[in-house]
């Protein structure tokens, strides 16, 4: 199709897309798919296959509640950080309905978040959209500011997809405890591997997780649910909350077999969470080295970019996971840009697109970048098969390619 | 967003892309950079007919394709011609989603924009 | 653990349950998981590497709508039945709930449309609980009495799971039509691979297929929706409806990405969606002479069985797959049965039961069977891998087993 | 559901399963099979002490385990003694779920109930 296409496949940069798979992953799984394997289903109590099925399940959950500091008994397995984000936002939503029917989230969320925020709207919940500043970053006094009595979730996700830029959900979750009735969800689909993530220390009560971002399968993914009592807290905002002294509470979204204590209902896919678990032990005990390495590579290639002049960082570069770095490029256009990358660069603008008319990124523009230069802009995502030779080709065929458009463009 | 091979040929060689200096050339430009299409053509022409077009564009692909298509059509062809094609077959030739079309209709003004500055000389 | 194990692992005949991953469909999934295959995220279209999974993504939707008679636009990936059967039954009751709220659905069904029905019901929709004969089938009739002037949905299964009955859903979907306003739902996941499924040839609106009953993963599936518009019938009940022109609606049970067309929103899983879509190929291209071998297959445990005396058969054996027999065991309690049998045959009761109390089967009961004959039943589930030596050994174990918890209680 | 090792292997083996004939011997049954737990104890007693016991039970393994073992345990014991442990004590050498530890009181009604027995004779 692409004639730019040589033999090899194009540099792979686009890591907060999706990753491949780790062998070990990859192995691991197919241990459990056909009739030499765990086929068995989890839930079939009954037979030894079934027992050896649940057994894998079960120390996946483990690895998985170990590797983001939380116990086995809070994490629900969902299909993804999508599911998962739903879950979280919908179930807590329709459970305190009747406590109150305000919620607070940013403008910079994924629309996995914003897109349930804007369907509760249409149930008749209020949803305050907090904007972060110029460098993607909220301050936990605009969480605080927008507390009201009637607030039951707050909404704010650890690592941004698009900017990478980390949110101090520790903060926000003290805040939100100190109000006393308002739950703290946490998208951190995007930090396994990348950050630090401990659940049960930040305190959140809830956060989504994805494996395909932690180079585990596509699909799976789970829903930390806190059973952390909360305390009753002396200034809690709006009186004595009724639920204030106990764990979070959901309603569920799929109904059926009981499955996930009644929270998730349907078959728990054997291989998808064998794979997730194993995924998440790796990526935590990697994680040091692979932040260390890539920050590198990351400076390499934004030191090479800004040569072109014309060139903007996006996000908080010193609140940021080290393997996303997203530049815009004055003078030239967003779908041209990829179009002329293409043939030797996979990279994103941001936000997987499926219309034929590119959208500048509501996270750019929320920075204030404006509508060309969040329309010119470029995400890179290294991963664990990053290497200097990548970042070289990467900045070649970038510079290039900028040269060659802004020189059609008349910039 | 997958492209054509007749896009993507066009997009990548850009035959035509630039301007062009001296007197008597005609110039004219449509859309903005800020809405995300900008296209300028020049034209050289002698005795009402065209010698030579160069086009500048800030634009998507398809745009850019088509522009640059335009511009090597269009040595030979008279100034008051309308385009050698009309965006309907454009957009076929260059297998323009329908989203899309509204931005040939920008490289159509810029044409004519073009065509008829030469009106005020 | 269990000392009856000896070193081979016990015959499998659960294959209702779930099926082992056909090696064909492993290889495939395989493909699509490292780096060296197509990892790529299929929502990304700005590179090659996504362009290639959604590529594969397609031809697996395309595999899927021929095995089962249906166009690719109305196939919406899932995370499997459960979800399906959420997605088609909340998302059309929410969406037609000005048109009314009533349903129509049968005592037999999976719990994954009992519980989704039970939640309405709790959200304010009626619904109606038809019971089938001692057979186990539901009498199209019943189905036309049931309808009322405000009933939206009608959800009967194709393939009961525990039993293996086959309901006339081609002459169910005939009566919603003439109703008008009653769309109909087929939980289809017991059918792939089993007896003739034909979308568009039954008039079906909705259906739900699982990937796992049928040699493919664990965690995929599909709804189906009808793009197909349903015509006007002049005897339609209720007047005029507003909707009798068009193809059926659904709303969303995620949202986020924008996936399946706003129905479904979440990454699409490439190596599970494959999976099923090779899956489903080659258990329709087999089907028939699966359906002839297993029959035979299962006529002789049928026949050596009844040696024992004291057994029931459950449901209408003229009209089920050949693929399962499911038993009742006069004189012998259920929980024992299946202990005592475990060691060297892996078979259910029926339904998955996560609690320790096994609680007698609400299908059985449906069918008039009374409480302990319900619970003192093994559902045998034969599949691809089951040969004569399987059946021939289960026999021996049932018998042996059967006779010595007789002798233990005095029957 | 998992069994210990225990309770399996009595589920297995049913040491004392069955009934005993003759004059003398003292029966009790207790629950019902429409219920799904039904025990029978028969004892053979001799100046008040047990010489054998046997049981049938339609039940679980769990129950079935108990009650083989606790006749096991009977030969030698005063008819008037208790059972050799509780229920609670049963249930933790048997690993018996706490949804189940009602069918042990089954079993304790069941013994009760040939042991008394004896009174009326
Ligand atoms: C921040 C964030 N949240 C949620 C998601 C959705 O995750 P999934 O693909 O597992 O549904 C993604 C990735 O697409 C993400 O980056
Ligand atoms: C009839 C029926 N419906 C729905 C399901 C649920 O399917 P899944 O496991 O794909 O969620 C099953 C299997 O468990 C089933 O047998």
């Amino acid at each position: 199709m692409n004639s730019l296409k040589v033999a090899s496949r194009p540099v792979y940069l686009d890591h907060a897309a999706t990753t491949p798979v780790d062998p070990r992953v990859a192995a691991a799984m197919a241990q459990c798919l056909t009739a030499e394997g765990e086929f068995g289903n989890p839930g079939s109590t009954s037979h030894d296959y079934g027992d050896a099925a649940a057994t894998l399940v079960e120390k996946a959950r483990a690895q998985v509640a170990a590797s983001v500091g939380a116990h086995s008994d809070e994490v629900i397995w969902t299909s993804g950080a999508t599911e998962a984000n739903n879950l979280a936002i919908f179930g807590a939503a329709e459970h305190y309905a009747k406590s109150g029917r305000h919620i607070v989230t940013s403008r910079t969320e994924h629309k996995a978040v914003l897109d349930p925020c804007r369907e509760l709207q249409r149930r008749g919940w209020r949803v305050t959209y907090l904007a972060p500043d110029g460098d993607g970053l909220i301050d936990p006094a605009q969480v605080a500011a927008a507390l009201q009595p009637d607030t039951v979730l707050v909404s704010i996700m650890h690592v941004n997809n698009e900017i990478g830029v980390v949110q101090d959900v520790a903060a926000i979750a003290a805040i939100c405890a100190r109000h006393g009735g308002a739950w703290l969800h946490v998208d951190a689909a995007q930090s396994a591997g990348k950050c630090a993530v401990d659940f049960a220390g930040f305190g959140v009560n809830l956060m989504s997780l994805s494996a395909h971002k932690a180079y585990g399968p596509k699909g799976v993914g789970a829903l930390l649910v806190s059973r952390r009592d909360r305390g009753q807290h002396g200034d809690a905002a709006g009186g004595a909350r009724s639920f204030a002294h106990t764990h979070i509470h959901l309603q569920a979204l799929h109904f059926g077999g009981g499955q996930e204590r009644g929270l998730r209902a349907g078959t728990v896919p054997t291989h998808q969470v064998v794979g997730m678990g194993l995924a998440f032990e790796l990526a935590d005990a990697g994680r040091k080295a692979e932040v260390a390495r890539l920050g590198g590579l990351r400076e390499r290639l934004w030191q090479g970019l800004q040569l072109l002049g014309g060139t903007f960082r996006n996000g908080a570069a010193a609140h940021s996971v080290p393997q996303l770095l997203n530049v815009s490029f004055e003078g030239v256009e967003g779908e041209s840009l990829l179009a002329a990358v293409r043939g030797r660069l996979a990279v994103s603008t941001g936000s997987a697109c499926t219309s034929a008319l590119q959208e500048p990124s509501y996270v750019l523009r929320a920075l204030g970048r404006g509508e060309v230069l969040s329309e010119s802009s470029l995400r890179f995502g290294l991963g664990r098969t990053t290497c200097e030779q990548d970042i070289d080709t990467a900045l070649a065929v970038v510079t290039e390619a900028v040269s060659r458009l802004r020189r059609i463009s008349g910039a | 967003m997958r492209y054509s091979a007749l896009t993507l040929r066009y997009f990548e060689t850009v035959p035509g892309a630039g301007a062009l200096d001296g007197v008597g050339i005609l110039r004219g430009a449509a859309g903005s950079r800020a809405q995300g299409t900008w296209v300028q053509f020049d034209l050289q022409v002698s005795s009402g007919t065209i010698q030579a077009a160069r086009f500048l564009a800030f634009a998507c692909p398809h745009t850019i394709a088509v522009a640059a298509w335009i511009t090597e059509q269009a040595a030979g062809r008279h100034l008051q011609m309308p385009l050698p094609e009309t965006v309907e077959e454009l957009s076929q030739r260059f297998a323009v989603p329908i989203e899309k079309r509204g931005r040939l209709l920008i490289i159509e003004d810029a044409w004519r924009a073009a065509a008829q500055s030469g009106e005020h000389h």
